[in-house]
């Protein structure tokens, strides 16, 4: 099948689902009628859609953390004390590595052995080993709505057990959940597979079931410039909203300068709506996530609380609708539930703290709300351009041709040629471009950014720039020794 | 000039830590040899036999590291690699363990030396340029 | 002798000086000339004033905990583990509350029970018990510059103490160290006391040597309003700068709200200057010292940490000088060494992460510092009048006349009529305006943005809001409750 | 109507508490006589003779309890108030301690009630209201 930009018709889309469903053992339990009677049958304040929706008149921001680990009765425990301790708005589903890559056979020995050992051997929940009838055991055990987080390239079979199952919610793209989650699945591929999951949604939602999506917004979460990360958000809700998706949560990941950060998750809910208009997508419910600081974290437990409670800050004063929480153990490995709740009850805390309280938009955050919007609309004109007016095959040809390129991703259909730094006051900007196309006043505004802060320290715009913002905010030794310089200097 | 492979094993896709490392070590001398992220226990082998490789640094972030590991020096050994320096590094185990337990474990199935989370580049540099000698 | 605004003639200072001295037998070790050369020798960044000048380029804030135990050798393994492990930018010795109340007998017993249980028994350092030299030796122990911080009304001889052992800076003041700890000690009195440690922070300027003071901003640490603290670290910093002091720091409490926090310590800042230009006194300098909330903390551990983390974030945004950070342990006691280091770190990387960044000064925040200067000037002109043009007597005079009035303040010199609460998006506003002269239409916008909280939580404003504050950072309790019913509510 | 003293004791200047409580016990219909911070031992005993009180509420916030509060229930025997309902709370100890031990310690000095930082106002209500029964 030919890819582009429009919905699969429904005939189309059930000749696909019996090839889906066969494609596992457990796939044969889901009956679609059933499914949506279940569904039915959930109260509001277990439905991600309409919590979400409920929550723009809430004065502060929703969060909720990633958990998962192998085993149904551990997985429940764990999200009963995130709730109950964390006091979490939303509950996850982290799905295991193996999964990820459908490699269900590995999971299942994943799972044989965190039995035999007693502790989890998977860095998730095998959704799909697992099947409906377990995933719903979840979902019931808890009171607050629940969404599968993973990073699959093919999570057909995955989305129509969690959705069979009652999770309101599945994160994911098929972008963002091939660039920065896989090395050799071509593009098509991963846009017709979340097209699929897309569909299946609108199959929902025509049947009168609201589900939300959520596209991944912080990619590889290692100095993404937002013009990237929101231009991906924007074409995956693009190609959502074409096939029937009503609920969209677009995400971006803290880089750690407060006016862009802010600017960047306020732009991305305004083009996301703009777009959607633009396209004819009139009634598609538009909220926000913000991820905290997505790239290396310190490994000292009490710089991470500080790193969380000012990343807590910044969606607060972003506005945005969630948040997604990080943990003390974020350096060393997956967090135990104690750790966990500690992450979620520090940002909880900050949120309740600024509840009513939202960055004033001045001159400032307008500068860069505007730069954002700039530079995404020169993207997602050349998107279109070179997809000759379809989306889904202008982002393929928009990725060969590196006209949309993400810093540090293991995709070889990823140009990979863009670098990025920090400026003086620590906002991402582009040093080298690739092939985005941008315009010449564009690129000195960078630049210029950049050179204000070589300048300051004495040194080149260049690579190893972008090294060290690589360890900028797990390992501070670099900045440490400057400010030691500054110190002894006597002339200033 | 001597050559070490690189890569990220098993179902990881962490790139980041892979991308620095191959710069590093690039910079610091050393014959590099990406084979980059899902990398599989053959895909270090075989790399390691085209290039007559001195050293294999296996990175493992995602927590599956055990599992991804297994046996693996037993195929180098098959594989007449017996006398290939074998490092791994990254997050290797799942969750907050303690570091000396974890790094028996490693060493006894038969790296020959294992690093914990965050260690700099310039560890590993040092370590092979010692080993190497 | 008459109370007056006035510098103390080096002939009648030096007669004072007599008596302070022999007011308890640790007086007479002090040989003001010896130590003249003694401060020459420091070096510059042991130096406090010279440290605070310095650091107006940085980009950060500079961070200080608060600390001290009964024990001299004690003392100094805390102050050493604070500057190593939560690498402090200065280090404090807090006064234990004996000394403070001038009860040296029973800090005595403090100190030999001290040794006697192993165990500080005393809340802080018997800064006038333990002498110059050991003071000296604690000073020395450490490398960077060492603050007194207490709470005395009559400080002089622990001033005369601290400065001759090398301890280049006393927070203090005759208003700020009395009305909030105190109760029968008239303003008289206390502004003296404080002009003579302001004088002999002069004598030592007039010697070339720069030393730092700090008049104590939060006052009482609980919701006293911006208006308030300023004026009085206006008042304070003018009646140093009379009798000789050149470098001053002036203080505020967060409150909560970001927005009136940046605007609270811009406006400080600036109309200290201002005020002090216009009196005549141009070559004072003046930095600021943000205080993380200093009312009742959470108990939760988690929670304290988002709260200091997030208190941190606003010093930066805010552009302080320095910060005085806070513990965990904060609502139970005294922090360990521990738990203060964490303090410190968790608010270290903060500042770190924030280098370089401010909050962007738009039309919310200049609005935000024009409403506090316009209350200060009004208190400030009332002052004066009632002063018949002298400060100092104008204080007492208002004081009197609850014309400056501080919420919860112990002392029976305060008027303690003014009630204060918080408006929709935390920032606290007046509800009860007891005498403080405002105009009719400072006091509508206090009533209006009081009104409209009311509004919304569908209550009166009166001193029930005022309770609720109380604890509205300590306990979220009640705001949990609201939310609760808000979910539920299926109108919105 | 029953009287209570309420007071914080020593060099202690901490009035917030004391003044919330002085309202929350008056709302809950007691007689509340409020001797206010910086009190000794004998301004309790003083006002509780005075007003024939039923109880005294000690605050102590700033960690010199233990010292302030040594003999106090001696005094109030001498002084024929031994049968006077006797509590405390606050921060009533240096730093963070085990609970339990702090409260042995002080039921040991002889006061009948001991409580723990961050005690809400209902509380020391609803235990007054049972004991003064
Ligand atoms: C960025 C990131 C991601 C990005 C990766 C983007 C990409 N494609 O590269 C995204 C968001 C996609 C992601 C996804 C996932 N991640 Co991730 N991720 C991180 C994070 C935050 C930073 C990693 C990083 O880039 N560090 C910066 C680089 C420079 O450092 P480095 O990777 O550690 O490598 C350096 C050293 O370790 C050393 N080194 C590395 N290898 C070797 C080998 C040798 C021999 C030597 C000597 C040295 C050495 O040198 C490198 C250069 O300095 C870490 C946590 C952290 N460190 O803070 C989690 C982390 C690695 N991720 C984790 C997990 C579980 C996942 C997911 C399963 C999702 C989830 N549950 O959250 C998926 C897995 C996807 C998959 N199939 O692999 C866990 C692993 C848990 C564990 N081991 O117990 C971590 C530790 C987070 C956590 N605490 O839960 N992740
Ligand atoms: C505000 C505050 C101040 C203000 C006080 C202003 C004023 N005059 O009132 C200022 C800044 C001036 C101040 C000064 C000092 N403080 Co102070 N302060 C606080 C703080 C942050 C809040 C206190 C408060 O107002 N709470 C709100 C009220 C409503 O709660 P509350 O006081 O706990 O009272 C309630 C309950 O405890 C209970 N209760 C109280 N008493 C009793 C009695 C009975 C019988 C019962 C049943 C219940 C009960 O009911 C009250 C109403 O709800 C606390 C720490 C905290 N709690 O977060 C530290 C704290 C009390 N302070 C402390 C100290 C040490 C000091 C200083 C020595 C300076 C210093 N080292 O920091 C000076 C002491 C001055 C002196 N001579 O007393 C320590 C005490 C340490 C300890 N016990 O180990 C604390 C715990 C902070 C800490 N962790 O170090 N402080």
């Amino acid at each position: 099948m030919e890819l582009k930009n429009k919905r699969i018709s429904e005939e189309e889309f059930l000749k696909m689902r019996e090839e889906v469903l066969s494609s596992w053992t457990t796939g044969k339990d889901i009956d679609i009628d059933e499914a949506i009677e279940y569904l039915k049958k959930l109260p509001d304040h277990k439905n991600f859609a309409k919590k979400l929706y409920k929550a723009k008149d809430l004065d502060r921001v929703l969060i909720q953390p990633r958990a998962g680990v192998a085993l149904v009765d551990q997985h429940i425990k764990l999200l009963k004390y995130l709730e109950k301790i964390g006091r979490a708005d939303f509950l996850p589903t982290t799905v295991d590595s193996y999964t990820r890559q459908n490699r269900y056979e590995e999971a299942e020995i994943g799972i044989r052995e965190s039995i035999r050992t007693g502790k989890s051997m998977l860095n998730g929940f095998p959704v799909v080993n697992h099947g409906v009838n377990s995933c719903r055991r979840v979902a019931e055990s808890i009171n607050v709505p629940l969404q599968a987080r993973h990073g699959t390239p093919d999570a057909r079979l995955l989305t129509e057990i969690i959705h069979a199952a009652g999770w309101t919610s599945n994160e994911g793209g098929g972008i963002s959940y091939n660039i920065p989650y896989a090395k050799n699945v071509p593009l098509e591929t991963t846009i017709k597979n979340w097209q699929y999951c897309d569909r299946l949604v609108g199959y929902y939602e025509e049947r009168g079931i609201s589900l939300n999506r959520e596209p991944f917004g912080p990619l590889t979460g290692t100095l993404v410039p937002p013009c990237i990360s929101n231009t991906v958000a924007i074409i995956e809700t693009l190609l959502a909203a074409e096939q029937g998706v009503k609920n969209i949560t677009v995400g971006y990941g803290q880089l750690g300068n407060i006016v862009q950060d802010v600017a960047a998750i306020r732009a991305l809910r305004e083009q996301a709506e703009y777009y959607l208009n633009a396209y004819g997508y009139e009634d598609v419910y538009v909220s926000t996530v913000f991820h905290q600081w997505m790239g290396g974290f310190p490994k000292d437990e009490t710089e991470a609380f500080g790193l969380i409670s000012m990343g807590a800050t910044t969606a607060a004063l972003a506005g945005a609708t969630k948040m997604i929480t990080k943990t003390t153990h974020e350096s060393i490995g997956i967090p135990t539930m104690q750790a966990n709740a500690k992450g979620l009850k520090a940002s909880k805390e900050v949120v309740m703290l600024l509840r009513g309280q939202k960055y004033a938009t001045g001159i400032k955050i307008r500068k860069e709300i505007e730069q954002i919007k700039t530079e995404v609309d020169q993207i997602l004109d050349k998107v279109l351009e070179v997809g000759h007016g379809d989306l889904a095959v202008g982002t393929v040809e928009a990725f060969k041709a590196g006209i949309i390129d993400i810093p540090f991703a293991p995709s070889q259909f990823n140009a990979g040629k863009i670098l990025t730094a920090r400026d003086k006051s620590g906002a991402v900007r582009i040093l080298e471009f690739g092939n985005i196309p941008f315009t010449q006043e564009v690129k000195d505004f960078h630049y210029n950014m950049l050179k204000k802060r070589a300048e300051k320290e004495n040194r080149e715009v260049d690579f190893n720039m972008t090294i060290d913002d690589v360890y900028s905010i797990s390992d501070k030794k670099n900045i440490i020794d400057l400010e030691n310089e500054w110190w002894k200097n006597e002339n200033n | 000039m001597k050559t070490v492979i690189i890569g990220v094993i098993g179902a990881d896709v962490h790139a980041v830590g892979n991308k620095i490392l191959d710069y590093c070590l690039t910079n610091a001398g050393f014959k590099v040899i990406n084979i980059g992220v899902l990398s599989q226990q053959e895909d270090f082998i075989n790399a390691a036999i085209e290039t007559n490789a001195d050293a294999i640094l296996v990175s493992s972030l995602y927590g599956h590291g055990e599992l991804d590991c297994r046996g693996f020096k037993d195929k180098c050994v098959e594989a007449g690699l017996g006398d290939v320096l074998l490092y791994v590094g990254g997050n290797i185990v799942i969750g907050k363990q303690k570091w000396k337990e974890v790094k028996k474990r490693f060493l006894e199935m038969g790296f020959d030396r294992v690093y914990p989370p965050g260690t700099s580049p310039d560890d590993a540099i040092s370590a092979l340029k010692k080993d190497l000698k």
